[in-house]
């Protein structure tokens, strides 16, 4: 595994219906960090962690992971160090059964069969749903499509693992397990989400974006708790860092 | 998957076209269609070898897509989709077609070429009038424009619904392809052997989000019948384009305006 | 194979639109008589998935080439054929005004060859005749196979009947037919395979959605007297109007007569002309109908358009040529005034 | 209008594939009262709703809302009275534009056009989105859409609203809004949901639902500070009640 740093250096990128959707968007990300991507609706989320995973290029601007730059022939490369795990998971898992689900990336890089079954399962133990291996996706509850759609991702071996909200619609325990699941992982781990509860938990830093633009990129705890930036971006401090009612006390600083 | 996006933007751009306020968007839905029908009949009423009576019929479209402020560009781009099963079918005439036509005193080509630049002329009109229909009109005033001639309601209803889940599925479907691209290795469409769970699976979603849509019709008083809004009225106006429009076809159905004007200039030349 | 504008002729066009409008008519009442008012979302959202799940391209083996769903007749096994039918209609209405696939006037051409004959044929006399004692794998295989072959062959032969009545195309009627069934044979294998893989998958996935759309009373029923007697009505429809159009107007005929009397070249298509001509004899209309004549009129400057136009535009051809031009230009110029004048008044108003 | 008592009396609902969702749920919810119905993922809450709006009817038990009992017959009266905002506002935007969507009610229950004029805007300025009002309802963004499903319920003048999920995928500022929007309301409220700090925010009082019974019923704030309770049922305390890490208070008492 190499030292992976992702680079995005200046990306910009307008929908085919001519919404600017990044407008020069530049960070690096380190080998093992663990960064949280926040912004209102619409601020460019989404669209920015599609180009992480190269399923959208820029039209100005380049990502690198590694040396690598993401182009359409370094796909196969950047696809197996980067996994993507969707909003949601409905849409990740189309095979018939769980297993089946997670083999299917290993699979299409026709590893031998040995391999691909002690990789499946050894994903499906990390996110604690072994024993659900031979049901339809369909049949799973919220929370258990999310650990599948994890599971699935992590079979491919990533080092870098990108997430598109990934706590939204779990309830409040499922979202506990996905958190401590989370920092479990060593991986390098880019988190777009609303819930700046778990960017609290989970991220040592923080990117603000607000139209296409990042507003602020530093410590989590700093950005979040600066209540005038996070207004100005259309967002609200974490509750767990909001004024405690019975001390008065900050909760940062 | 571009072709996914494509469509879908060429929806929205239709819709966003068919949210301007000029003179053409603010007539009447019914008076459009019918005019639009019109319009389609003559066109294709001309005869197979009719090549310059058609051209008149340009001003129609010229003149709606200027008053209506619609750039060209984009319906271009369609008709440049479209075209290829027209050109496709209209080839074979110069082919088995080769009646000798005096263009030119001295120049002859065969009637098959004619009568497919006839077709071709055909299709451009056509395709212009359909396209332009929707991008003055908009769906929910085409839908209510149905009302009016009697379309059984349940089948406006379903038009509607239809059309209104196609970006939502779509967006589904586009998710979930991109989905499967990320972990395949870069082929183009989907293994056929994970195709059928993976349409399959999308079928079941939607149908559950069909029941989810008629619980929330149900709650707010969903008989099975539905009720459209009152329809504006037919003023004046509308009915005076309409008419205007109708004897410029007729007339230019009859009397082959090209040929007149040309026969006049031909004649002064000579 | 959405049939086009630019190939029908009003009368081909205006028949098929009323079968279409016939056959959608009848559905609708089913529709709104037999069924639960929950059908109703179901059917737009069908709709939606159809059009939608047609851009899933799947790749064809070894060919290289990639294939989609049509969705006829997945529409007719889950809802039915009169629900199917109205949603394969709106399908290729939003079709045809978005993407200006077909075209308005091919419309009723386009939704009776996509939607009827796989709806009230296909699927009645075939699927649910395989599937008749109960469903498995192999029966629906093999009946979505056959009635999406069947049913899109059918369709296929249908727009042939309707470009050859149209007159519009020169392509003779062998040739065509030579063309359009073995692609659409292709095409049909593909339709079967895609709607079987569905309709398998989600009848071992929840079962009770295939089985309860199968089983609705009034909804998957049609029995083949009824069909029998449908298509007897939209033929007599189809004819009545046809005639009735051909004597007020004899553009629709008018290709295959002259075909018939003036070359011989064409000899695949030649008996159907000759039974044409014949008929056309028997019933006698417009005697005075003389497409040699037109044909031969060649005398240049001797401009009678109102006269001349069932004919090759030969007569007029030099001041065609000069006068389409000049219309096409004024057209231009006054597209481009109005344009003007809107951007003057507009920024007069700023 | 009435006051209308919502009083559902041991429920019990089997799903037609034998899932046991409701399992004998009993309360009753006074005129003007705001509920939140909280519980794990599958815990029959969005289940419950909807037998409070007639889409489902129990196996056993019923429902009564005022006098009237939920039945197939009394529907149009009870469809009236009771409005319910579902967990995907694409599923209830079903028209083509937001104007047409809020209409559909009122105009199914036959009200002259102008009458339905009238109740569309206001429902509309009500919620703060009457500029919006020609819109296709797939160029909102998830605030926006969120508000035009409550209008849409809003023009059919319920007196009771019911909720599912109403803050889910909004951005920590709509969903702000939107908590903003619900305080000024005095309908009898009735919100399913997992964001235990709206609940906190806007329901005095509280259900907690567990494998389709009702575990604990009572006043908001004692319930939701009950960590070992909460634990029990799958869920956690709120952030906005978690204890201080400044002082160590327990924020509730
Ligand atoms: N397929 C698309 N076509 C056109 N515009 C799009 C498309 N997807 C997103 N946009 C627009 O691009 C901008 C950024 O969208 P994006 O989805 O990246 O936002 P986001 O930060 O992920 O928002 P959310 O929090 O709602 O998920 C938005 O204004 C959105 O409307
Ligand atoms: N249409 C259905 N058919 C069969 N079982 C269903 C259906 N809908 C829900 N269930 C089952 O009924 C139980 C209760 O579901 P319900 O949707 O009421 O839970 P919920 O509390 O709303 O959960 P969530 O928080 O995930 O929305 C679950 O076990 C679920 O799997
Ligand atoms: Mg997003
Ligand atoms: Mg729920």
């Amino acid at each position: 595994m190499s030292h992976h740093i992702i680079q995005a250096d200046n990306l910009k990128y307008t929908y085919p219906d001519g919404r600017q959707a990044l407008n020069g968007v530049t960070f690096k990300i380190l080998h093992g960090e663990s960064v949280g991507i926040v912004g209102a609706n619409g601020a460019g989320k989404s669209t920015l962690l599609m180009h992480l995973v190269g399923v959208l290029f820029p039209d100005e601007g380049e990502v690198r992971i590694g040396e690598v730059p993401v182009i359409k022939k370094t796909l196969p490369v950047i696809r197996q160090s980067v996994g993507m795990v969707f909003q949601d998971p409905d849409d990740q898992l189309f095979m018939t059964t769980v297993y089946d689900d997670v083999a299917f990336g290993p699979r299409n890089y026709k590893l031998p069969e040995e391999e691909v079954d002690k990789r499946v399962k050894s994903s499906l133990e990390t996110v604690g749903i072994l024993h659900l291996m031979d049901r339809p996706p369909y049949k799973l509850s919220g929370g258990e499509k999310r650990a599948a759609a994890i599971a699935t991702v992590l079979a491919m071996n990533p080092d870098i693992l990108v997430m598109d909200e990934p706590s939204s619609a779990l309830d409040p325990k499922s979202r506990r397990r996905l958190i401590t699941l989370l920092q479990r992982f060593a991986h390098t781990k880019i988190i777009a989400t609303h819930d700046l509860d778990m960017v609290l938990e989970l991220c040592e830093r923080t990117i603000i974006l607000k139209d296409g633009k990042v507003i602020t990129d530093g410590p989590t705890v700093e950005i979040l708790a600066n209540e005038e930036l996070m207004e100005k971006c259309g967002l609200e401090m974490p509750l767990g860092l909001q004024n405690c009612p019975v001390c008065g006390a900050k909760k940062a600083t | 998957m571009s072709n996914m996006i494509a469509s879908l933007y060429n929806i929205r751009l239709l819709d966003e076209l068919a949210e301007k306020t000029t003179i053409i968007h603010n007539l009447h839905p019914l008076v459009k269609v019918l005019t639009t029908c019109l319009y389609l009949i003559i066109t294709v009423s001309f005869n197979k070898y009719e090549l310059s009576g058609l051209l008149p019929l340009f001003f129609y479209p010229v003149i709606v897509m200027a008053l209506a402020d619609i750039p060209v560009v984009p319906l271009l781009k369609r008709m440049i989709v479209v075209s290829p099963f027209i050109i496709g079918i209209g080839l074979f005439n110069p082919l088995f077609d080769h009646d000798p036509v005096v263009i030119l005193p001295w120049m002859q080509i065969s009637g098959g070429w004619i009568s497919f630049f006839s077709i071709l002329t055909k299709g451009v009109l056509t395709i212009l009038a359909a396209l332009l229909l929707i991008a003055t009109t908009g769906m929910t005033r085409i839908a209510a424009a149905l009302g009016m001639m009697r379309i059984p309601k349940v089948f406006i209803l379903q038009l509607i619904l239809t059309y209104r889940y196609i970006s939502v599925l779509i967006e589904e479907v586009g998710r979930t392809v991109r989905a499967y691209s990320l972990r395949s290795r870069g082929e183009k469409g989907i293994r056929f052997s994970d195709w059928g769970s993976l349409t399959g699976q999308l079928l079941i979603r939607t149908l559950e989000r069909a029941q989810r849509v008629y619980y929330s019709m149900c709650c707010r008083g969903f008989t099975g019948e539905y009720n459209a809004g009152s329809e504006k009225r037919i003023r004046t106006g509308d009915i005076l384009y309409f008419a205007g429009w109708s004897l410029y076809f007729v007339v230019v159905r009859y009397f082959n305006i090209p040929a007149t004007i040309g026969s006049l200039i031909t004649g002064v030349g000579r | 194979m959405h049939m086009a504008d630019a190939l029908i002729s009003p009368v081909v066009g205006g028949a098929m639109w009323a079968a279409t409008a016939g056959v959608a008519a009848y559905s609708a009442k089913k529709v709104q008589n037999d069924l639960d008012e929950q059908k109703i979302p179901l059917m737009g959202v069908m709709g939606a998935f159809v059009f939608a799940a047609q851009m899933i391209n799947f790749t064809i083996p070894g060919t290289g080439s990639s294939g989609h769903l049509g969705g006829g007749m997945l529409l007719a096994i889950l809802l039915g054929p009169y629900a199917g039918f109205l949603v394969m209609a709106s399908i290729l209405v939003i079709q045809a005004l978005f993407f200006a696939d077909g075209g308005l006037l091919a419309l009723g051409c386009n939704i009776f060859n996509l939607g009827f004959y796989t709806c009230f044929i296909a699927y009645p006399l075939i699927y649910k005749w395989i599937t008749r004692k109960g469903y498995s794998t192999g029966r629906i295989f093999t009946g979505a196979m056959l009635s999406a072959i069947i049913g899109l062959q059918l369709g296929a032969f249908s727009v042939v009947l309707e470009t050859l009545f149209s007159g519009k195309s020169e392509l003779p009627f062998g040739t065509f037919v030579m063309l359009m069934q073995p692609i659409h044979l292709a095409i049909g294998v593909v339709e079967g395979l895609v709607t079987a893989a569905i309709v398998g998958f989600v009848w071992k996935a929840r079962p009770e959605i295939i089985e309860k759309a199968a089983s609705g009373k009034a909804l998957g029923r049609v029995s083949i007297k009824k069909v029998l007697a449908g298509l007897a009505v939209v033929a007599v429809i189809t004819g009545g109007i046809l005639s009735w159009f051909a004597s007020a107007y004899p553009d629709g005929l008018e290709w295959s007569m002259a075909k018939t009397s003036g070359k011989e070249e064409l000899e695949a298509s030649g008996g159907i002309h000759q039974i044409l001509a014949a008929v056309q004899e028997k019933i006698a209309f417009l005697p005075d109908y003389s497409f040699k004549v037109q044909e031969q009129e060649t005398s240049a400057g001797d401009a009678e358009p109102e006269e001349a136009w069932p004919a090759v535009d030969a007569g007029t051809s030099v001041s065609g040529l000069v006068g389409g031009a000049m219309t096409l230009l004024l057209a231009g110029i006054v597209g481009f005034c109005i344009n003007r004048v809107k951007k003057r008044n507009k920024a007069g108003a700023v």
